[in-house]
């Protein structure tokens, strides 16, 4: 039968992953994929994805993020209960972090295909410029900001930074996971707890975030990629941002340790953010289509299938069976990190979808207006966390 | 049979089974699309709308969310500026090319071109010809003038108008084309009589014409206050907001929460309001079209 | 003659039609002010097609107004064929089909029932057509996403979720507020006594309709014409929202394109792509533009 | 004799606005009756609710003895004739005139037959493939007189149909107009708001002012016995002279104004003579000079204020006693403002009326 | 008699169409012209040219005696008037008066001087705070006439300033109009193609046709003595009654058609008896019955088509041998169709044209 899947991945490297999953499905069943691509990230597909699904006339299978996003599709009972083949395909066991499935189950029932991880917690930083402002590349967050008046007296943008809210509150993010215990980004956005959002540790992080404005306040970029430009051409000294930027180094030739470096956690805390994408099967009316979904879900946990895919995209794969001796010096580290077993949750698996644009919301504002104190703006913080669920 | 009063729902028949298309969709889509939202404003839809009766709450969330307040001045700040200046660009276009000019046509068809282009484009080729880097500025800087400034979308105090200038190319060309219909419709008496009294053209224009193309304008109106209140496309090509909120409009704010945020509630609540603000305007409109006087 | 006295010097004196100077103020003042906006009108549409014929490297080095060195067509034959979709390699072009096929019937059904409307409020009114004409009226201010969830909803319910007459449904919704209102002013500004005269004849509301009024409104048909198309044309959001892949129109793919957000964006690619996806209506507007005044002056506003 | 055409109480308001007010007319078979009135006394809406084009708020109008108040303007069997002549612009001159007979399923032939019968009585016949934009005014006007022609209507419905045409066109029409009705023998309304077309289109005038009949009579009638001073005054061109005075029937009826004061005992009173504050009025054409003064009873001396010559009469605006007062001369008369002259009339041709009612009396 | 206005050789085309060829006028201080013509015959444009609101192509136009071909129309000391009013508006009737007034910088007193003194000699002084919606034709016209007034110029134009009013309105401000050229002496060019207008109004009138004048004379001459046949033809209403056939000067001068045949000893000959195709034209009310018959020598029997009662006349239309003829009797005549009567006229009130050059002989 013809499946129907939709995804919003459509840059090379995301495309030439996707025709991985279709090559795959295309060769091993007797099915076939079709596909049904949507640019502009989650914001312009998802939509359209619900309205189709909602429409009646649903996809055989479609992207989301790895969390809450389908919560109330699962809940409508417009989503495909897949724990039979979870149960067959061993999922429990090979998923790691285990985690990523827990946001798959409702009810301990298993409802989506989690299929890369992907993480936040990334300073990218350029050699060529601290070698032009003459400081020695930093090797933490601390250093990172002495170094800030150097460079701005060369010339450069100590930070560079996108200005749009899913850098933005990623960025706070990843710094509250890396210049604090796990634990308090737990109790923030776990247990939505006002009082530690309104509490002293996070106001570091507001201050944190403060030097971050400043530092990035020559940074006359949108889109990340042009950030992430800024840092490989030695215009800006570093960017916070996801392991998808080490595609533009490699894009442009770069070498990690030698031309640019990469911490972790800012250096700080060695702790990751297993976040990423996972497939969702709508429910079907036709069961030849119904019996096609469940292969589909069975292949995208294969092993192969899982190392051909993240090769490509750039992401981590979901079991931590599989071996990926091709992947890169970031891409190692990060996998290093991820078997001692040191992740946490997604963002996007702990908060609902409202309270995340209230919090991209609150950091746009936040990096666009210097004259915005960061005692206010953890005040309206901790508000929203009040009010999140 | 003829010689009895017939009940008048039964007049003109094809005349009312003709307009069904059309009272189905003010019934059903327009009104019921907008009750429908109104009511599902009083509940705390997420994903899906659901019955789950909340009050006035999303309002209340509404109207303390910055974001929103902010899109509601960014809306009266563009509404304003681009009526007016649409209003002026188009009507001295119109002017001019009133002027018995040569080449008429190909000035027209410069300045109507915009409008056959999509907001996806015109975003993109003003976001590009606007970035301080490469664009206009670049050039000017190139020239020699190192310290010649002008980055309308990436400074959140202008930003605004940077959105404006891109909104005035696509959109004036309609209203020029609008206005010259409404002169080349004055009476060339009129022209006349002021002419033989003396007055100099833009006095005329001024102070007679313009007067006597009040229905032109209102139509305008319309037209050009429809396109605002839904500014959009626009918006999320060529800043997605930014920078900052700077740039937020009411319908991103609609549809960032509802399909985004993934909060329906909030997103209708932020369409009433909308919806509201619309029937500000619309209901003055009829009164202007059906109040008095009468047409045969 | 005596006046020849009374002015003896009247040959040498003003005669036949007054001496303009070719370069009069005025003419300055006119000429200067359009060419100054037919530069800022003609400015954007100079720099796509300049970066559309440029190679990336070119583009790199940073001028976006300075005409291509070296002038390649690889761009174009890119973005028409063989620009990716996620899977799909074969650009715009496979959208274009789609779009001709969803442009087609929206804007005959759309115009059709429209020019209907508009022709019984203005020469058959029936008690309440005022009111239903101020909510269509007050449906053109409503933003589309408003709408977006009540019309997934209906187009469920009637069951034409997902296929091509429920898109058409939908853009004919939508145009029918402006559409209505251009077709009503329209049919108003039509003498009245015509369709006196044709009642009194026995034709009846076809009859007059096609026969009588039709073949008096090619210029507001024009008019309507042109705004469909290019407001169908263009659409995105509806065509991706009601419909599925495989009728997927042409802007899709232009999204697709321009919007990848991961990656070198190909500024190049996205351009050409622009101007293939807006050659539809511009031809349109270029070929039947004189038109278009003339329908709006017919009627399209009210004098 | 049977009416053609009958009117009973009919009633029509626009909104608020009562534009027609409880009319009566009985109209004979075959006649011809003008409504004439100045603009917007509802001329065009009466006519419109006989062609069915307006829906009457009250009364009933038959045609042809049948009730036609619900009726379809076609099944009424009556054809309309529009000032802007409203021909159908795409279609020719044969389209145009066989479009109502295609209508009501009319057999090819006899489509044939009768716009070709048309064309001969209208004399269109070059003019068949033409389109009405090929056409001049009048031959326009022929069309559309055509149009109603063909369908063999009983009722002729004209809504000022010469007012578009100039003036030399405008009188040959009238009598086109006239010939076709003495052909025809249809029953014809015929709205104008030109007195000269009236009186000459005539069998009966209806005056018309703010939606009611003010006299319906016989255009000699309503020329030399106006009902009221309306009618006096809107009928004749140039307009009848009006005193302003009493009357006084103390002894053989005299008429005193401030200035002057003659006696009227040749004036026949409606009901016998009557006192009171009254007009007084007089058509120009009643005033005489020169010879036939021997004829007028009431003279007097006035001095000509100004003098318009039209050609075949010479029109005189002259001050009696400081009262304007015009009067027609012979088209070779030499009269110049300020001459001195003297004018006279019988009071048995002059019109009196009321002060209050303005009825005549 | 110094010119008011003097036209020389003027020329206008638009593009190749050639709508004024090389005319020449002179108007004298004082005179009332009016320009008369059918539809589209250039006189709007001849007046355009007059007020410079139309670049001429050729020629050269005096106003005062200044040559303002080329001055700007506000300087050429004009006003115009126009069919369509054109009146501002949005502006009430002081500010339509005051605006050109302000315009030019004058004094406020001033302007207030001239508006009252404006709206006093039009009658407008209730009306002056009123928006132009809010008048009736008739004022309306008034206004547009003020706005000329008050700008004191030397010259008024009128471009068919009553053929929007009907026909009541328009013979009332007709004479408003005369009585305003008495009053103030202006000179005046008056372009109508209503014959009456023209009669009544002008000193002299200018008949045009394709752009050329084909008589300027006084209104007398012009219709007792068109200079060719078009000229009579187009004067008069009804028009003149025109006979074909061939002028016999053998002997006493003869009038031959294929029916009739007549001496025509009584008719002054331009340049003396001519022979030749003829025209034969006499006016309807030359044509005499009854009692007048006495004095025509020339006499015939007519049998009656067709009465036209106008009221203060009756039009008859008749055929005498075959040959239709029309003629005025009183307006108390008694005829109907079919009546057999005897006509007559004195060939000496007749106008002969030449067939072939039309012209008068
Ligand atoms: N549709 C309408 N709604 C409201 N009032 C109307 C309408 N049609 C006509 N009237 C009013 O009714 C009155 C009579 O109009 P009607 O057209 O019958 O006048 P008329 O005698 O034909 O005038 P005219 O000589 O100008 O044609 C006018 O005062 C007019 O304003
Ligand atoms: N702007 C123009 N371009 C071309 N031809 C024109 C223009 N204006 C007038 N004409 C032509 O010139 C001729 C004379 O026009 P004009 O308006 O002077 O006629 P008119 O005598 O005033 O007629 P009317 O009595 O209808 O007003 C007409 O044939 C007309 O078609
Ligand atoms: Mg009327
Ligand atoms: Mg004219």
């Amino acid at each position: 039968a013809d499946l129907e899947v939709t995804h919003w991945w459509t840059s090379g490297g995301e495309a030439a992953a996707v025709g991985e999953l279709a090559k795959a499905f295309d060769a091993r069943t007797d099915h076939h994929w079709v596909d049904g691509a949507i640019a502009g990230s989650g914001s312009t597909a998802r939509p359209i994805m619900i309205s189709r699904i909602t429409g009646g006339d649903p996809m055989a299978a479609t992207q989301f993020n790895h969390g809450r996003q389908a919560e109330e599709l699962v809940e409508a009972g417009l989503m495909r209960d897949l724990t039979d083949i979870a149960e067959a395909g061993k999922w429990r066991e090979v998923i790691n972090p285990p985690s990523l499935l827990d946001a798959c189950t409702v009810d301990g029932k298993v409802y989506c295909a989690p299929l890369n991880i992907h993480s936040w917690q990334w300073l990218w930083l350029s050699h060529k410029a601290y070698a032009d402002a003459g400081v020695p590349v930093p090797t933490n967050w601390d250093e990172f900001v002495a170094a800030a008046p150097a460079l701005e007296a060369a010339g450069i943008v100590p930070m560079a930074m996108g200005k749009q809210g899913w850098q933005q509150s990623g960025a706070f993010n990843v710094m509250m996971i890396s210049l604090l215990p796990k634990e308090i980004f737990l109790q923030v956005y776990g247990d939505k707890d006002a009082d530690v959002a309104a509490g002293a540790d996070v106001a570091r992080i507001f201050k944190a975030a403060a030097d971050a404005r400043a530092m990035a306040s020559n940074s006359n970029v949108q889109d990340w990629n042009q950030a992430t430009n800024l840092v490989i051409t030695g215009k800006a000294g570093g960017q916070i941002m996801g392991d998808w930027a080490q595609g533009e180094f490699q894009v442009a030739e770069m070498t990690a340790g030698e031309d640019y470096t990469c911490l972790p956690g800012l250096g700080v805390n060695r702790t990751l953010q297993a976040g990423g994408d996972a497939f969702y099967f709508p429910v079907l009316k036709d069961a030849e289509t119904t019996a096609a979904q469940g292969e589909l879900a069975a292949l995208l946990l294969d092993p192969e299938v899982q190392v051909a895919f993240n090769l490509k995209k750039g992401s981590l794969p979901v079991r931590g069976d599989v071996d990926l001796a091709a992947a890169n010096d970031c891409m190692k580290k990060g996998l290093d990190i991820l078997a001692t077993g040191d992740a946490i949750p997604d963002f996007n698996q702990l908060v609902s979808s409202d309270t995340r644009v209230q919090i991209e919301d609150l950091f746009v504002e936040f990096f666009a207006d210097a004259s915005m104190t960061p005692e206010a703006a953890q005040e309206r913080f901790a508000a929203i966390i009040a009010d999140a669920d | 049979m003829s010689s009895e009063r017939p009940n008048g729902l039964f007049r003109n028949i094809p005349a009312k089974v003709a307009a069904i298309p059309m009272i189905i969709t003010a019934l059903v889509v327009f009104m019921g699309g907008s009750l429908w939202t109104m009511a599902y404003s009083l509940t705390k839809s997420k994903l899906l709308p659901k019955w789950k009766f909340v009050g006035l709450d999303q309002y209340e969330r509404l109207w303390s969310t910055k974001r929103w307040v902010v899109s509601i001045e960014n809306l009266f700040i563009y509404g304003v500026c681009m009526l007016i200046a649409s209003f002026v660009i188009g009507f001295i276009l119109a002017a001019l090319m009133d002027q018995k000019i040569r080449f008429e046509n190909t000035f027209r068809t410069i300045i109507l071109y915009p409008f056959a282009l999509s907001f996806i484009v015109t975003g993109l080729v003003w976001q590009w010809i606007l970035n301080p880097e490469f664009g206009i500025q670049s050039i000017i800087r190139g020239l020699g003038f190192t310290s010649f400034e002008f980055d309308p979308l990436y400074n959140a105090d202008i930003a605004i108008y940077g959105i404006l200038i891109a909104g005035l190319w696509q959109g004036t060309g309609l209203i020029m084309v609008l206005m010259l219909a409404g002169l080349r419709g004055i009476d060339q008496e009129i022209w006349k009589a002021a002419k033989v009294d003396g007055i100099p053209t833009w006095k005329t224009y001024l102070f007679i014409v313009i007067p006597m193309m009040r229905p032109v304008f209102i139509t305008t109106l319309v037209l050009v206050a429809a396109s605002i209140v839904k500014v959009y496309d626009l918006i999320v090509a060529q800043t997605g907001g930014g920078p900052g909120i700077s740039t937020e409009m009411p319908a991103k704010y609609v549809y960032d929460y509802m399909f985004g945020g993934q909060n329906l509630g909030q997103g209708f609540a932020a369409s009433t309001m909308m919806l509201l603000a619309v029937l500000v305007v619309v209901i003055p409109w009829a009164y202007l079209e059906f109040g008095g006087k009468k047409r045969g | 003659m005596a006046d020849t006295a009374v002015h003896p010097a009247a040959s040498s004196e003003p005669r036949g039609p007054k001496p303009r100077k070719k370069l009069s103020r005025n003419n300055i003042i006119i000429y200067g002010t359009l060419l100054v906006v037919a530069f800022y009108y003609l400015l954007p549409l100079y720099v796509m097609v300049v970066t559309s014929l440029k190679g990336m490297p070119e583009i790199r080095l940073g001028n976006i107004f300075s005409p291509p060195v070296e002038i390649t067509f690889e761009p174009w034959v890119k973005a028409w064929s063989q620009a990716c979709t996620g899977l799909n390699c074969d650009g715009l072009s496979r959208g274009f089909w789609n779009s001709i096929r969803i442009t087609v019937p929206s804007v005959i059904v759309s115009i059709v029932i429209a020019s209907v409307n508009g022709y019984a409020l203005a020469n058959w009114k029936f008690k309440g057509a005022d009111a239903f004409f101020t909510i269509l009226i007050f449906g053109a201010f409503i933003p589309y996403q408003v709408m977006l969830y009540p019309i997934v909803i209906m187009l469920r319910e009637i069951g034409l979720y997902g296929t091509l007459w429920g898109l058409v449904i939908v853009h004919t919704i939508f145009g029918m507020p402006i559409l209505t209102l251009l077709f009503r002013n329209y049919f108003t500004s039509l003498p009245e006594e015509l369709f006196k005269a044709a009642r009194v004849d026995g034709a009846g509301f076809w009859r007059i309709y096609f026969q009588i009024m039709l073949p008096m409104s090619l210029p507001i048909f024009v008019v309507a014409m042109i705004l469909q198309v290019t407001g169908i044309w263009n659409d995105f959001l509806f065509g991706v929202v009601y419909t599925k892949p495989d009728l997927y129109p042409m802007t899709v793919q232009l999204n697709n394109i321009v919007n990848s957000v991961q990656g070198v964006k190909e500024y190049n690619v996205n351009m050409a792509a622009t101007l293939l996806t807006g050659l539809v209506p511009l031809v349109i507007y270029f070929v039947s533009g004189k038109l278009f005044v003339r329908g709006i002056a017919a009627g399209a506003v009210k004098g | 004799m049977e009416s053609s055409i009958s009117i009973r109480d009919l009633s029509l308001s626009f909104g608020a606005v009562k534009v027609l007010r409880n009319l009566n007319i009985e109209i004979g078979q075959g006649e011809f009756l003008v409504l004439l009135g100045s603009s917007g006394c509802g001329k065009s809406t009466l006519l419109n609710c006989i062609a069915g084009l307006l829906d009457v708020t009250d009364g009933q109008i038959f045609i042809q003895g049948k009730n036609v108040t619900w009726a379809e303007p076609s099944d009424r069997g009556i054809g309309m004739v529009f000032q802007s002549y409203a021909l159908y612009p795409q279609m020719t001159v044969e389209g145009n005139l066989s479009f109502g007979l295609k209508n009501a399923g009319m057999a090819k032939d006899e489509i044939k037959k009768r716009v070709a019968r048309a064309a001969e009585i209208l004399q269109i016949e070059p003019l068949l493939k033409r389109k009405p934009a090929a056409l001049s005014g009048g031959q326009r006007q022929r069309v559309a007189i055509g149009r109603a022609l063909v369908r063999d209507v009983d009722v002729f419905l004209f809504d000022e149909p010469l007012s578009n045409l100039d003036a030399k066109l405008r009188a040959d029409l009238r009598v086109e107009i006239k010939r076709l009705h003495q052909r025809l023998k249809n029953t014809m309304i015929y709205v104008t708001h030109d007195q000269v077309e009236a009186l000459t289109l005539a069998d009966r005038i209806a005056i018309m002012k703010g939606g009611n009949i003010q006299q319906l009579a016989s255009p000699n009638e309503i020329y030399n016995k106006p009902a009221n001073k309306y009618v006096a005054d809107f009928i004749g061109s140039p307009s009848m002279n009006f005193l302003e005075g009493v009357i006084d029937i103390s002894g053989a009826p005299q008429f005193n104004s401030d200035v002057m004061s003659f006696d009227i005992s040749g004036y026949e009173f409606v009901d016998g003579p009557t006192g009171g504050p009254a007009w007084f009025g007089i058509r120009p054409e009643h005033i005489v000079t020169g010879e036939l003064l021997a004829n007028a009873p009431v003279q007097f001396d006035a001095e000509v204020e100004l003098v318009e010559p039209m050609g075949s009469d010479t029109l005189v605006w002259a001050k009696v006693e400081g009262v304007p007062m015009h009067f027609r001369m012979d088209g070779q008369a030499e009269v110049r403002s300020g001459d001195q002259m003297r004018i006279g009339f019988d009071p048995a041709r002059a019109n009196i009326f009321n002060k209050e009612t303005e009825l005549r009396i």
